[in-house]
């Protein structure tokens, strides 16, 4: 911790990741699907990255990567400089105490035959971070912090309710003391009433941490309550990121003034009828040329966009974008910009 | 009271699964009216029953649940009273129904075509050919390309944005008075949900059909809802025009609902860092859970000894305003 | 569509090479020397007459060789011959197999004619008394052991009643095999027939159809059926080959002259060229009425066979 | 899909209210009539098995303890065999034969099928892949005719026929497994013990045993009842049990040939195996329907 800008917790670096298509013996040889194309980012200590995208957009898949669950075609991740692809097994149980996960579904994250404080201790155990009654005592707290009863520990997943399992969830990601974790989707298969509980949790338990976290999410109205910046991504591609009110506020690239368009806003009083809308669907990912991925759907788009990728570009200071026309892209209407 | 221009008027609809000691109620007297031409959105969460209003109407209950009581009247007829007969003549063709899952609502081994017409030739005794042309001009009406070969193709065939855009073409078929979407741009991307939500504000415009939309999505509420309904466990809780709603909700539920939710428009305007979301305090019950009282007092801020033993019930706070709670409406 | 067809065609084919090679690998299952326990019947064979049948088989050639050795004469239609009474076995084989053809495709027609008609009834009568009924009798169908229902059936209708004759070669004699052959998949069939129904029956797009207003005979018949029949469609294949595995059984307990009970004296009198053979032919028969029926399957299948 | 629907937007679940789930669990076997029925007729049976010797009247190989082929009576409840020998005593310890095979064949198919349909699972890959493209095959060929091959080259005797029937039943079990244990490797339970460092070895015994076991005992218990009568079957065909054991279907066998004269020869056996193999098969269903309420409620 140096003077200056800090290390980066989490970098990205040209990060890709293909999945060959599945050759038969009498079918075609097909591209292979580009699911992660070319990402890279980075998550500051104690800062939250939002990810936004629609379903299909590689965003789950980048989780897994940075998660190490599948190794990527090229690129890397670096955690402390570190690159965690080239990790020695033996340096694999040391990284996972440095980046932890909560997982979109708690229905179906739990082993549902584990109960509640054996989940939470887990992590403990394999670790060898606490035995015996410390290792119940530190259940205990944990329990405490995300605030599930001492109580309740006993009990399986499924007497539980969704945001108390979440709660378990999260409790178990913490319990090695990680500095990143990483969040896909983690309120989405919550009742709306729930969600605000868990945001709140963890915004307090990275205020009070300093947790660095990438969350995940197609609902851009989450990732901006917790982000401070937000990258967006179509197709495999970042194709926006930056401080997250400013995206949100006047976005550059127009998919992510479109994808913001679209979002309904919950309040009557700013429906726009007359707004523009998103045309078609998300194609394939098989089907990418080296072209703007967006163009087939793009109002703005020119001959230019269909021959030539368009490289990210630094915009407004501290803003990065992938079209060659961001500076043309128009605001976004009024009572939505607000 | 039922007004003249009444579509619907359900008058405290209770709906009960099970039977013997897992008896379970799942909907206390729901009463709420709609009418012609308005949207009227069914707001709740999990377990609140507003899915099972909507089966309730259409006669669709699993075999599991019964009407213990209430009536829904469609002009003059009581939907649970009708002959068996009359309900199917009455299903699809007065009302009808766009489903959540556009992936497993359609049949996977019939013609899109084919789903289309069968409708028309059953209640208005269309001949194939004129139903084949009714269903092109659907087709062409829920803005779909190609509508010829939509026709022939079968619905693995089409994205998820296409088949539900010919789920409401096929609940158009026969002009219905109202369609009832339950769920309609949940299971959808955001950019789909949009592109429907415009497809089906379009439709009312043009053709006058009043919807019955039943979400848990605010943001698909405001967009769409002349008036809104909010439910919580079985008992409707409030109602109120959709600008008052949002603007002066009564209930604490509907208020602590409000809060909780990320508004997009407010965190960017904001000036400060981070503004704090309202926590609605513990979860939604399960309909197992019995009380009679009202079902929100173990999470509400405001309740008293009297809101744990007795439900209170809906009182009018002026013409177009009414809530279910002992401390804002006693 | 074709390219399914091809490909179902191409894994038979993988099915067929992986099928022989077993089936001639089994030969070195038997204990000792298979030549000497083939050559057993004979008194005491010379060392020559051992080395010659040795050299006939191709056991002589290396392990891997044997293979080729065994398609190469398969490919020309050399199944080998019987030990006893020294015929091609291909021949004995194609002797037996219409009986055993006419037995199989009785025990399925009244297997799928019966079980899938009662399926649909018991779905439909859901939780009925004859639908608990039919289910009871369902579980005893696929618990009674064919060979004794056999002999129960004929003690009953030959012995005692004197209906039908106890063996023969006609119509009339057939009824009790093919009915002893066909219960215990018409039982398996019928409790598919009824899941699958049961299970189409929740599905979100029967209840977009009764949504829709349609009268539960056009629900059931141009909604649910299809899709149930696809999913019984599936595992007749299997069922196919099962019922000819029984008919081996069923066909010693009415002296059947079929392949199975061919199969069985050549058990007894050890005559390994005929086991093989009638192990390769069964094979063969039910890989080719996998294919015909996954090709069934397809064709009910848009989404297979629509892209 | 990213876009999860909240969960149970549907229906409400007043069937999965969970106050106390081994008092639920129990009061759903006291209420499964295939579970009682099923259950109760296995423990049956075992109990035979074991007090065989106390239970018989006779001993079940004691040639001439009657008249030959005498008819059921005060003496001989089922009546004698052509030797003379008491049926009821050979019926009552033919019950040690045959859970002696069943439980043999399945541990062999059990055994082979698990380590196969596992192994496939969870590498997964092109080897997981053509192991079960393998496995699927031969599952195309009944047990039946695997089993018939198997003992025809192995040389007829009980030994191995109920290692050629455990064998034939390895696809089944391969199957099985397979789709089960994959069906569970594929949710998000097993990914996220990975993250937080679960090794192999403990995702497999730790979180994926307890999951897969019980529908494993639906598997065996099916199982059993196919491997009792094959080897029945294979004994009924000469190729399994020899004289003078007192197996069902070798009883069966030799029965038949006074069937005209002797109907009791082959009915006390029959019953035996008949009432065996439903009871095994009421006892897979019954559990299947413990395991499984949702198909439970579809399926009655």
């Amino acid at each position: 911790m140096s003077a200056g800008t800090p290390r980066p917790a989490l970098i990205l670096d040209g990060l890709r990741k293909e999945f060959p298509h599945r050759r038969s013996l009498f079918g075609k040889a097909e591209a292979p699907v580009r699911a992660v194309d070319d990402v890279s980012f980075f998550v500051q200590p104690g800062e939250t990255l939002g990810l936004v995208g629609e379903s299909g957009c590689g965003k789950s898949t980048l989780a897994r990567l940075i998660m190490r669950m599948m190794a990527p075609t090229s690129g890397s991740v670096l955690v402390d400089g570190q690159r965690v692809d080239t990790l020695l097994p033996s340096e694999v149980l040391a990284y996972r105490r440095k980046v932890q996960m909560i997982f979109q579904d708690p229905y179906a994250s739990l082993n549902p035959r584990i109960r509640a404080g054996d989940l939470i201790a887990e992590p403990l155990l394999i670790h060898g971070l606490a035995k015996g009654a410390a290792r119940a005592a530190r259940v205990r707290e944990l329990a405490d912090q995300v605030g599930l009863a001492a109580s309740s520990l006993t009990r399986f997943p499924h007497e539980f309710s969704g945001g108390q399992r979440q709660r378990i969830a999260i409790a178990r990601a913490l319990a090695v003391s990680p500095r990143i974790v990483v969040a896909d989707e983690p309120v989405s298969a919550l009742d709306v009433s729930v969600r605000a509980q868990v945001l709140n949790l963890m915004a307090d338990l990275q205020a009070e941490r300093g947790l660095s976290y990438l969350f995940i999410s197609h609902d851009i109205g989450t990732v901006a309550y917790l982000s401070q910046r937000v990258a967006v991504m179509y197709l495999g591609a970042i194709v926006e990121i930056g401080p997250a009110r400013d995206v949100l506020r006047r976005p550059r690239h127009p998919y992510t003034r479109l994808l913001l368009e679209a979002v309904p806003v919950a309040h009557p009083r700013l429906k726009s009828r007359r707004r523009e809308v998103l045309r078609g669907e998300v194609p394939s990912a098989a089907n990418i040329r080296d072209a703007c991925r967006f163009a087939p759907r793009c109002p703005m788009a020119t001959e230019r966009c269909h021959i030539e990728v368009p490289q990210p570009r630094t915009l407004d200071g501290d803003r990065l974008v992938a079209c060659h026309f961001a500076e043309d892209t128009p605001d976004l209407p009024k009572g939505l910009a607000a | 009271m039922p007004v003249a221009t009444d579509l619907l008027d359900i008058q405290d609809l209770t709906v009960t699964f099970g039977g013997g000691s897992s008896r379970v109620t799942a909907l206390h007297g729901v009463s709420f009216d709609l009418r012609k031409g308005e949207t009227l959105a069914l707001v709740g969460e999990s377990g609140s029953g507003k899915s099972l209003t909507a089966l309730s109407i259409m006669g669709l209950l699993p075999p599991e649940g019964h009407v213990a009581g209430g009536r829904v009247m469609l002009g003059s007829e009581d939907l649970l009273t009708q002959s068996r007969r009359d309900l199917v003549r009455t299903r699809g063709s007065r009302v009808s129904m766009v489903f959540q899952e556009p992936m497993t609502s359609l049949n996977p081994v019939l013609t899109v075509g084919r789903q289309l017409t069968e409708g028309l030739e059953f209640h208005r005794g269309a001949t194939r050919a004129a139903a084949k042309a009714r269903a092109l001009d659907l087709l062409k009406l829920v803005g779909l390309t190609q509508p010829e070969r939509r026709m022939r193709q079968y619905p693995h065939q089409l994205s998820g944005g296409m088949r539900q855009r010919v789920m409401i073409a096929m609940a158009l078929a026969c002009e219905p008075d109202l369609i009832i979407a339950d769920e309609p741009t949940t299971a959808l991307d955001v950019s789909i949900q949009a592109q429907i939500i415009d497809l089906m504000l379009d439709i009312k415009e043009r053709l006058g059909t009043a919807i019955l939309l039943i979400t848990h999505d605010l943001g698909v509420v405001a967009e769409m809802a002349d008036r809104i309904a909010v439910l919580y466990a079985g008992h409707v809780i409030e109602i109120a025009e959709s600008l008052t709603l949002f603007d002066t909700p009564r209930h604490p539920y509907t208020e602590g609902l409000l809060a909780a939710v990320p508004r997009l428009d407010v965190l960017v305007a904001g000036t400060t860092a981070r503004v704090r979301l309202a926590e609605l305090p513990g979860s939604v019950p399960s309909p197992a859970d019995r009380t009679n009282g009202c079902p929100f007092t173990p999470r509400c801020p405001i309740a008293t000894a009297r809101c744990a033993a007795e439900m209170p019930p809906m009182t009018p706070l002026d013409a177009a305003h009414s809530v279910a709670c002992w401390e804002r409406a006693p | 569509m074709t390219r399914f067809i091809l490909r179902r065609l191409f894994t038979a084919l993988i099915t067929l090479i992986i099928s022989s090679f077993l089936v001639c690998m089994l030969i070195h299952l038997i204990p000792g020397d298979p030549v000497a326990m083939m050559m057993a019947q004979n008194s005491s064979p010379t060392p020559e007459q051992l080395a010659a049948m040795r050299h006939m088989l191709g056991l002589d050639l290396p392990l891997w060789q044997q293979y080729f050795h065994y398609v190469g004469r398969l490919l020309t239609g050399d199944m080998g011959r019987s030990i006893f009474g020294s015929e091609p076995v291909g021949k004995l084989l194609l002797e037996r197999l219409p009986n055993t053809f006419a037995l199989a495709f009785a025990g399925l027609a009244i297997a799928i004619g019966f079980g899938m008609p009662l399926g649909f009834f018991a779905a439909y009568k859901k939780g009925s008394w004859a639908d608990s009924a039919l289910m009871a009798f369902a579980v005893a169908g696929v618990s009674v052991p064919n060979f004794w229902l056999g002999l129960m059936l004929v003690l009953l209708f030959s012995m005692t009643l004197g209906w039908l004759p106890v063996a023969g070669e006609d119509w009339r004699s057939m009824i009790l095999p093919a009915v002893t052959l066909g219960v215990t998949y018409m039982a398996i069939i019928a409790r598919m027939t009824r899941s699958a129904m049961i299970e189409v029956f929740s599905e979100d797009f029967i209840r977009t159809a009764r949504a829709k207003g349609l009268p539960e005979s056009i629900v059931m018949f141009r909604h649910a059926l299809r899709p149930a029949m696809i999913s019984v469609v599936t595992i007749i294949g299997v069922v196919f080959g099962y019922l000819m595995g029984g008919a081996v059984v069923v066909e010693n307990v009415f002296s059947w002259n079929g392949l199975g009970r061919l199969a069985i004296q050549a058990i007894n009198y050890r005559d390994y060229p005929l086991i093989q053979g009638f192990i390769l032919l069964f094979a063969t028969i039910i890989v080719v009425m996998s294919v015909l029926l996954d090709i069934a399957y397809a064709w009910l299948d848009p989404r297979i066979s629509v892209q | 899909m990213s876009v999860v629907v909240p969960a149970a937007q549907s229906l409400p679940a007043p069937l999965t209210r969970m106050a106390s789930p081994r008092r639920l669990l129990l009061r759903r076997m006291l209420r499964s009539r295939s579970f009682l029925i099923g259950g109760g007729i296995v423990v049956f049976v075992a109990l035979v098995a074991i007090f065989a010797p106390g239970l018989a009247p006779f001993d079940p190989d004691r040639i001439g303890a009657g008249k030959r082929l005498a008819a059921p009576g005060a003496k001989f409840l089922l009546g004698t065999d052509e030797f003379g020998r008491d049926i009821l005593s050979r019926v009552i310890f033919g019950a040690r034969y045959t859970l002696y095979i069943g439980l043999v064949a399945v541990g062999i198919g059990l055994l082979c099928g698990v380590v196969i349909g596992a192994t496939a699972a969870y590498a997964g890959g092109w080897f997981g892949g053509l192991l079960m493209r393998t496995i699927d095959l031969l599952y195309t060929f009944p047990d039946v005719l695997i089993a018939l091959g198997l003992v025809a080259f192995l040389g007829p005797n009980l030994t191995n026929a109920m290692i050629a029937v455990g064998i034939s039943a390895i696809p089944y079990y391969a199957r099985v497994t397979y789709g089960v244990v994959l069906s569970e490797r594929q949710k998000p339970y097993v990914d996220a013990a990975q993250v937080v460092g679960a090794g192999h070895l403990r995702v497999v015994v730790r979180h994926l045993m307890p999951n897969v076991l019980p529908p494993m005992i639906v598997v065996a218990s099916l199982g059993f009842s196919a491997a009792v009568l094959s080897a029945a079957a294979l004994s009924f065909l000469g190729l399994g049990a020899q004289p003078p054991t007192p197996e069902w279907g070798l009883m069966l066998s030799t029965g038949r040939n006074y069937i005209t004269r002797d109907p009791w020869l082959v009915i006390g056996p029959g019953v035996a195996i008949f009432i065996t193999v439903m009871a095994f098969n009421l006892f897979g269903d019954g559990v299947r329907d413990l395991l499984d309420p949702r198909q439970r409620q579809r399926t009655q």
